[in-house]
């Protein structure tokens, strides 16, 4: 028994007035995650009625930067921080901005460290 | 007879560990495990407090926590490693925010592992403890008052 | 030279007797707990261990403050026990509270200072109860001197149970039993952590918990002047009272500034207040 | 009978003569001896004069009644000249001085009010006063002298006219001294009104928009009381047969009840009772030692002086108990209201309302005990308040605020200035200090009298205890280091140090104050037993020997950081803050302006006065 | 100028079992503005994923909190699961939801007893505790850990429980839960209790909604909003509407923990009735490729696990949005205006779990 899940692809361009029009229409923000390929795909989750839909947001590790929508979901702060302190990624314009002290950690952007993700560390029991 | 060995007053700070032990250890306070049978008071405060319980890994935000904390106890104290995490960092070790256990910080008088740690074994703990206490403030008597040389990390 | 007896046995029986009363206190609420709970005498051992720690201080000046404390609650105590003017011996116990809530202060910590702050709350809350109570003696027996309220042989419970009620009321603010353990409490998990005595730790918490002892015998004595025509019943009441704080400290949890302040004033105008009035009017015509 | 007419005229002499000199060095010298010969003058009358007996003297000649006539009308004169400056909207502060002024003098020009044969007295409440007004009153001008001189270098726009001001301080002791040794009514009535011109002429001294408005109130509200005292001389004339004070208070208490009401409202008013509080929180904006005299020791005491006086009519009456609910509402909404206020100054002046309104109650009561309290309650009263506000002033020139906010700390900072400071604070509230032995006395004189009073007392007497400890508080938060010293007082040390000292001193000897002085008065002393003297005795002891405990250096100390959740950085008045950096902390004290308002309550106070007074002028008919 | 008192709440703070910090500045006990601050507890177990394979995560999901640490397991190992499409047995699922329930009847006792204890309810809290021992029992002889579960597995679970041991249990869940409803009615009907919860941290519909709170936070202010109403495990087969509460102050949450903790009960019973014969493991195969958003149900609300595979045995990326984090705002919200006193209650109605919250 799972879910249906719709996935759809948006430009940074018309991120804004996507995000308005979910608002509009009465979606929930769920979360907002990232994960690095090639490119930041950046997952912004929303709900409505147990009905599941996903805006994804591809940008270039070169030019990591984002609109902050804190301005339509007010709740966003906490995602749009994390992003910046886990991924590096800059994003314009947040309400609460703590400038990279969400997570005070030694290492900066630990999840956009390149090279990792492909050879990852063999540990003992990762050999079957 | 040493009072401190009668009256343990605890106080407990969650490093970065998962809740497990954390639950457990207030567990310990509740009617199953009842610790005050042995005079055990949960303090909340470090100041008022003998025995350091910490429970999960030192990591960098809450580093200088812990050092506050615990150079706001006064002496004689005890600090007990809670669960895996405390003692080792279990493999949250390998994590890249992650110093290790609680002795890359503040001295550890005793260790107890397990994940999550069993209620028991904090009690046990916690009476070890009261040994380590009564045997340093009796080296604190003949050093004539002054403080062992482990206490009081500077930042 | 009866007196006398009365403020030496105070002054060196008090603590015993305090610490036993709070030994038996924390075993009867580990019981309504369900638990097992500490020996009897845990509350010595605390204060002895707390006497063989680090004496920590914020500024060296706010432990004098404590001993001022100490030396008023004893000032207090002994005038009380020695026969003296009541409404002098609740003046001394003000001034004793006082000097914790100015030490509170002078350590300059913000959860100390607040701590201070909803003491002086809880002294605004209790204090005129008291004080009224000290003016019902007064009505009744004609003397504000402790010595004759006791030799007085009418039992002061029947001119004045509405006094007694509001006196049981703000004995529990006195006594920093929930629901109105605002400024500081004997238990942990307080969101003042603990409040006016944040600050204070080894030798000079032991002070302030040996003060408590003293307090609470000083509490428990005025009480006792409700059925001082019969010392039997007086001692049974006055235990009896106790046991029921411990009830209720077991059955509530803490109220905020707002409902302690108005009730206790309200249980004062009503009860301490009506009793009075009705008293004037069936005493003078 | 000389010193008393020393007393009364001496002050002139300095007054004229600061007016006459502007250097402000000679100044300085006027000020200082006068105040000294005033000093000596108020001792050597306590030392001849007191005794159980009142002393009456003889005036024969009668220029001196005409004299009395003449100032009035000059008084008249010179109200109506400080009133040109008022628009039409004032009309009726002209029309109070015309009328009352034009009765009082068609009265005694027309021959209908009797004379006085022995106008001036001398009794053991007068040598309490004298000694207040002496000793209390000259530390506060000596205070002037150096006060004024950082007041002008603060406020250059302020016209320099420090020689007027301290003029009006003596014309100010001239009246006060007239006040206290007038038998006849129609001499207190002329000296009562150059109290109210003098508090016009401090009060608008800073000439700013503001201080011209407070002033112009302070003077309609006293004048009413003036008005008042008028319409008592009428009436004593006429129905009574004599304005002799003494004569009045030995008649049957239904013949006289009526003026003796009407001079108590004078009397409420001028001691700034609800509804008139408003005049003496306006009366702030004056500069400080003016505060400090008209609040502590002069002019309330000048109405509260006149209540007591006039409690021996009082007593017993259905109006003498409404005059003390007015008091007892004061006391409770004067404390009430100073709990939601952070200006020092306002602190001061609502607990001021409250006090005196405590000391009403006792004159409304009237019963021996409760007059003893009512003196005693002066005496402290005096002493500790006009410390606090001298000091207070010091505070604010010394650190440009005078909110209690900016005082954290200030033991760390200032600490001679505030331990006298403190002195003061303890002296308002705290064991066994003047006024909590007051209060007690008052507790032990009210709680055989009704079940109505003590509860007043007793639930003021706690709020006033919250705002005073909250004060105290804030003062002696240790926070390090001194970043700043006492500089620049000079003078002034002498005020505060000796009002300080006094203070103390007093609360050591009140047993000899109450066996010389008050007991004379009003009989036995009643309720300062031997055991309690012993009780005071023994706290005032520790009080006084305990700070000592503060230089022994104590051993094995270990210095830690206060508690901030953990979340220390390495200075302690900051904490690790939720963005990233280290964030001051801070402490404000409570003031919980929803639930002790001070709008509501003042207005509420306002309405329960006006009923009262009401209430008290019907009452007299029953 | 002193114009507010600006203190520091936690990270070490008696009523906080874990370290989250507010700057709180107040304004005589009235809270004016809460700034939180999170991260004492950030461990970065996501990266974990490019070290450990696949199977070996469900050990670190469940330790991403010791409190709803079987419902971590599950969340991912459905997603896992998912992408794999991996038929479980149905016996499995089944033990699964009395496992979830059982989780989450033991972390709502929890709640209330430390809620009880933020109030200054100390002999409540230690009654709650004492109850939830009980459940601990149940679990502890059925799975083998007492806040560690360790049952769950990609492929099903690892421990079978026969029959008699479930009716047995079945009969203790009567007793017990007859000794939690006495204990339930103190939080229903104590005059302290609710004078502390009563109107204290409202929270509007609306704002709950558009803050994006879930769990009980979000129904306690009447949005219906219950995943287990998307049907994972075998809950569309069972019987039960999402609890809600209108009020949005902290007394509804705490009403709605509270009737939620006997829905539980139903939910066993329904599960242990319903239960099928059967496996309760498959043996799994391969290695996961694709990606899903396993959205679950938590005790604290609703849990998003994003599991991408790239056909290895390590997992591209492994995200959890825990329910805490999610109601981080609406606690934000909810403080301002609150008396300091309410601070502690507030804080602990929406039942924070920061280890989850940082991971």
């Amino acid at each position: 028994m799972f879910e249906e899940q719709e996935i759809v692809q948006v430009t940074r361009e018309e991120l804004l007035d996507r995000i308005l029009s979910m608002s509009n229409e009465g979606y929930r923000l769920v979360q907002i995650g990232c994960t690095k390929m090639e490119a930041f795909q950046i997952d912004y989750t929303f709900d409505k009625d147990y009905k599941f839909l996903d805006l994804r947001l591809m940008i270039p590790i070169e030019d990591a930067q984002l609109p902050s929508i804190t301005g339509v979901y007010g709740c966003a702060f906490t995602y749009e921080n994390e992003l910046h302190d886990l991924f590096g990624i800059q994003v314009e314009g947040i309400s609460l901005n703590y400038d990279g002290n969400f997570y005070r950690i030694p290492v900066v952007a630990p999840f956009n460290i390149p090279g990792k993700e492909h050879e990852p560390e063999e540990t003992p029991e990762s050999k079957e | 007879m040493a009072f401190i060995e009668k009256s343990p007053w605890i106080f407990h700070f969650d490093g970065s560990s998962c809740n497990g032990c954390d639950i457990e250890v207030l567990a310990c306070l509740t009617p199953m495990y009842d610790v005050e049978r042995f005079g055990v008071i949960n303090t909340g405060n470090p100041k008022h407090s003998d025995i350091f319980l910490i429970t999960g890994s030192i990591n960098n935000q809450n580093k200088p926590v812990v050092e506050a904390i615990y150079n706001q106890m006064g002496d004689p104290k005890v600090v007990i490693a809670i669960g895996t995490c405390a003692t080792s960092g279990h493999f949250f070790a390998e994590c890249y925010n992650i110093l290790g256990g609680v002795d890359t910080t503040i001295p550890v008088d005793v260790y107890i592992p397990g994940c999550a740690v069993r209620p028991e074994a904090i009690i046990d703990s916690v009476v070890q403890a009261m040994a380590i206490l009564g045997e340093k403030r009796k080296k604190r008597k003949t050093n004539g008052g002054a403080l062992p040389a482990e206490a009081g990390i500077k930042t | 030279m009866n007196a006398f007896f009365w403020i030496a046995g105070y002054i060196l029986l008090a603590p015993v007797l305090g610490g036993l009363i709070n030994g038996c206190d924390r075993i009867i609420t580990a019981r309504m707990q369900s638990r097992v709970g500490p020996p009897v005498l845990q509350p010595f051992y605390d204060v002895f261990k707390l006497m063989e720690k680090d004496n920590l201080t914020v500024n060296r000046f706010h432990g004098y403050y404590l001993f001022i404390f100490l030396a008023f609650m004893l000032v207090s105590g002994a005038m009380f026990f020695g026969g003296q003017d009541l409404l002098m011996v609740i003046f001394a116990f003000i001034v004793a509270d006082m000097f914790l809530v100015l030490g509170a202060y002078s350590t300059n910590s913000p959860y100390s200072s607040i701590g201070a702050e909803r003491e002086l709350l809880q002294m605004l809350a209790a204090e005129p109860m008291m004080l009224l109570s000290a003016v019902g003696f007064y009505m009744v027996t004609g003397s504000f001197h402790v010595s004759e309220i006791v030799a007085c042989d009418k039992s002061l419970i029947l001119y004045l149970p509405g006094v007694f009620a509001g006196f049981c009321y703000v004995l529990t603010i006195k006594l920093r039993k929930s629901p109105f353990d605002l400024s500081t409490s004997h238990h942990a998990h307080q969101e003042l952590v603990k409040g006016i005595t944040t600050e204070f730790a080894g030798p000079s918490l032991a002070l302030i918990e040996i003060e408590h002892w003293y307090e609470t015998i000083l509490l428990l004595g005025m009480i006792y002047l409700f059925f001082a025509f019969n010392p039997i019943v007086a001692v049974l009441v006055t235990l009896f009272i106790y046991f029921l704080e411990i009830l209720i400290d077991n059955a509530n949890a803490r109220v905020k500034w707002e409902l302690m302040l108005k009730s206790a004033w309200l249980a004062t105008i009503i009860l301490g207040g009506g009793n009075l009035l009705v008293l004037y009017f069936i005493l003078h015509g | 009978m000389s010193w008393i007419i020393f007393l009364i005229l001496f002050p002139l002499a300095p007054a004229v003569l600061l007016l006459l000199f502007r250097s402000v060095s000679v100044q300085k010298w006027i000020v200082l001896v006068a105040s000294a010969l005033i000093c000596v003058a108020a001792i050597g009358l306590a030392v001849t004069c007191t005794g159980a007996q009142p002393k009456y003297f003889s005036i024969t000649s009668s220029v001196v009644n005409k004299l009395v006539i003449a100032g009035d009308i000059i008084l008249a004169l010179a109200f109506l000249f400080v009133c040109r400056r008022l628009s039409l909207k004032w009309y009726w502060i002209p029309l109070l001085v015309i009328v009352q002024y034009g009765a009082v003098v068609f009265y005694d020009l027309s021959g209908r009010v009797p004379a006085v044969t022995q106008p001036l007295f001398v009794d053991n409440l007068s040598v309490i006063m004298a000694l207040i007004i002496g000793i209390v009153g000259c530390l506060i001008t000596v205070y002037t002298v150096g006060y004024m001189k950082h007041y002008h270098e603060e406020h250059p726009d302020v016209p320099d006219r420090r020689g007027s001001f301290l003029a009006a301080i003596f014309l100010f002791f001239f009246a006060m001294y007239g006040i206290i040794f007038s038998n006849s009514i129609t001499w207190i009535y002329f000296f009562w009104e150059i109290t109210t011109l003098c508090s016009f002429i401090m009060i608008s001294y800073p000439r700013t928009e503001e201080a011209w408005h407070n002033a112009f109130r302070a003077l309609w509200m006293l004048l009413l009381g003036g008005l008042a005292f008028s319409m008592a001389i009428l009436y004593a004339s006429d129905s009574c047969g004599t304005v002799d004070f003494r004569h009045l208070l030995q008649m049957n208490k239904s013949a006289v009840l009526l003026p003796i009401l009407l001079i108590c409202f004078a009397g409420m008013n001028k001691a700034a009772q609800f509804p008139f509080a408003k005049w003496l929180l306006g009366a702030m904006v004056a500069p400080t030692p003016s505060s400090a005299l008209l609040h502590s020791s002069t002019m309330v005491k000048a109405g509260v002086y006149i209540c007591l006086r006039c409690s021996p009519i009082l007593e017993n009456t259905a109006s003498g108990a409404v005059v003390a609910l007015i008091g007892g509402l004061s006391f409770l909404a004067g404390s009430a209201i100073a709990i939601s206020q952070r200006d020092g100054k306002k602190v001061l002046a609502y607990s001021t309302i409250g006090n005196l309104g405590l000391i009403i109650l006792c004159a409304g009561v009237g019963s021996h005990w409760a007059l003893w309290a009512a003196v005693l309650l002066i005496i402290f009263h005096a002493l500790a308040k006009a410390l606090m506000f001298l000091a207070v002033g010091t505070v604010e020139q010394q650190t440009g605020s005078r909110d209690i906010e900016d005082m954290h700390g200030l033991i760390s900072r200032m600490p001679l200035l505030t331990i006298t400071m403190l002195v003061g604070i303890a002296g308002m509230f705290l064991a066994p200090f003047g006024m909590l032995i007051s209060k007690w006395a008052v507790l032990e004189a009210m709680a055989i009298r009704s079940p109505i009073y003590p509860p007043i007392v007793i639930f003021g007497g706690s709020l006033m205890l919250f705002f005073w400890a909250k004060w105290m508080g804030k003062l002696i938060a240790v926070v390090g280091p001194a970043p700043q010293r006492e500089r620049g007082i000079g003078i002034e040390w002498t005020a505060l140090f000796g009002l300080a000292v006094l203070t103390v001193l007093t609360c050591a000897l009140y047993p000899f104050v109450g066996y010389y002085l008050i007991q004379p008065l009003y009989g036995q002393d009643p309720i300062l037993s031997q055991g309690s003297i012993c009780m005071v005795g023994i706290m005032l002891g520790l009080m006084v020997l305990l700070p000592l405990g503060f230089f022994i250096h104590w051993k094995n100390l270990v210095h830690v950081e206060p508690y901030l959740s953990g979340a220390n950085v390495s200075d302690p008045h900051q904490f690790m803050g939720s963005l990233g950096n280290a964030r001051q902390w801070s402490f404000r004290n409570y003031y919980m302006g929803k639930f002790f308002s001070e709008e509501k309550l003042f207005r509420g106070s306002l309405v329960g006065s006006i009923a009262l007074m009401v209430l008290m002028f019907v009452m007299e008919k029953l | 100028m002193q114009n507010r008192t600006v203190i520091p709440f936690g990270p070490q703070h008696p009523v906080l079992p874990e370290p989250i910090h507010f700057d709180l500045v107040l304004e005589d006990e009235t809270v004016v503005e809460a700034i939180p601050s999170i991260g004492f507890i950030h461990r970065g177990l996501e990266l974990l994923c490019r070290k450990k394979p696949y199977q070996d995560m469900v050990y670190i999901a469940e330790r991403i909190c010791g409190i709803c640490s079987f419902i971590h397991g599950l969340g991912y190992s459905q997603g896992v699961e998912k992408i794999m499409e991996i038929p479980i047995p149905e016996r499995a699922l089944y033990l699964r939801v009395f496992w979830s329930e059982l989780s989450r009847i033991h972390s709502h006792l929890l709640w209330l007893g430390l809620t009880a204890d933020a109030a200054g309810f100390e002999s409540l809290f230690n009654h709650c505790w004492r109850v939830r021992e009980y459940i601990l029992d149940v679990i502890e002889e059925t799975a083998g850990g007492r806040v560690i579960f360790g049952v769950c597995k990609v492929g099903g679970v690892r421990r079978d429980v026969d029959n008699d041991t479930l009716k047995r249990i079945l009969a203790r869940l009567e007793e017990i839960e007859a000794d939690y409803n006495t204990i339930a009615d103190v939080f229903k009907k104590d005059y302290t209790m609710r004078h502390r919860f009563s109107g204290v941290g409202v929270l509007s519909k609306e704002d709950a909604y558009k803050l994006g709170a879930v769990g009980p936070t979000a129904r306690g202010s009447d949005v219906a909003q219950d995943l287990r109403k998307l049907g994972y495990a075998v809950y569309d087969e069972l019987d039960f509407e999402p609890v809600t509460e209108s009020d949005g102050d902290c007394y509804a949450r705490c009403l709605v923990r509270i009737r939620e903790v006997n829905e539980s009960f139903q939910l066993i019973r329904q599960a242990v009735e319903k239960i099928p014969g059967g496996a309760v493991d498959l043996k799994v195969k391969g290695f996961p490729e694709g990606e899903f958003f396993s959205r679950l149900e938590q005790p604290r609300g609703e849990v998003v696990y994003y599991v991408k595979g790239n056909g290895t045995k390590f997992l591209d990326r492994f995200r959890v949005r825990t329910p805490t984090f999610a109601n981080i705002p609406a606690l934000v919200q909810m403080l301002g205006g609150c008396d300091l006193a309410d601070v502690p209650v507030i804080i602990l109605s929406i039942d924070p779990c920061i280890s989850c919250m940082e991971r």
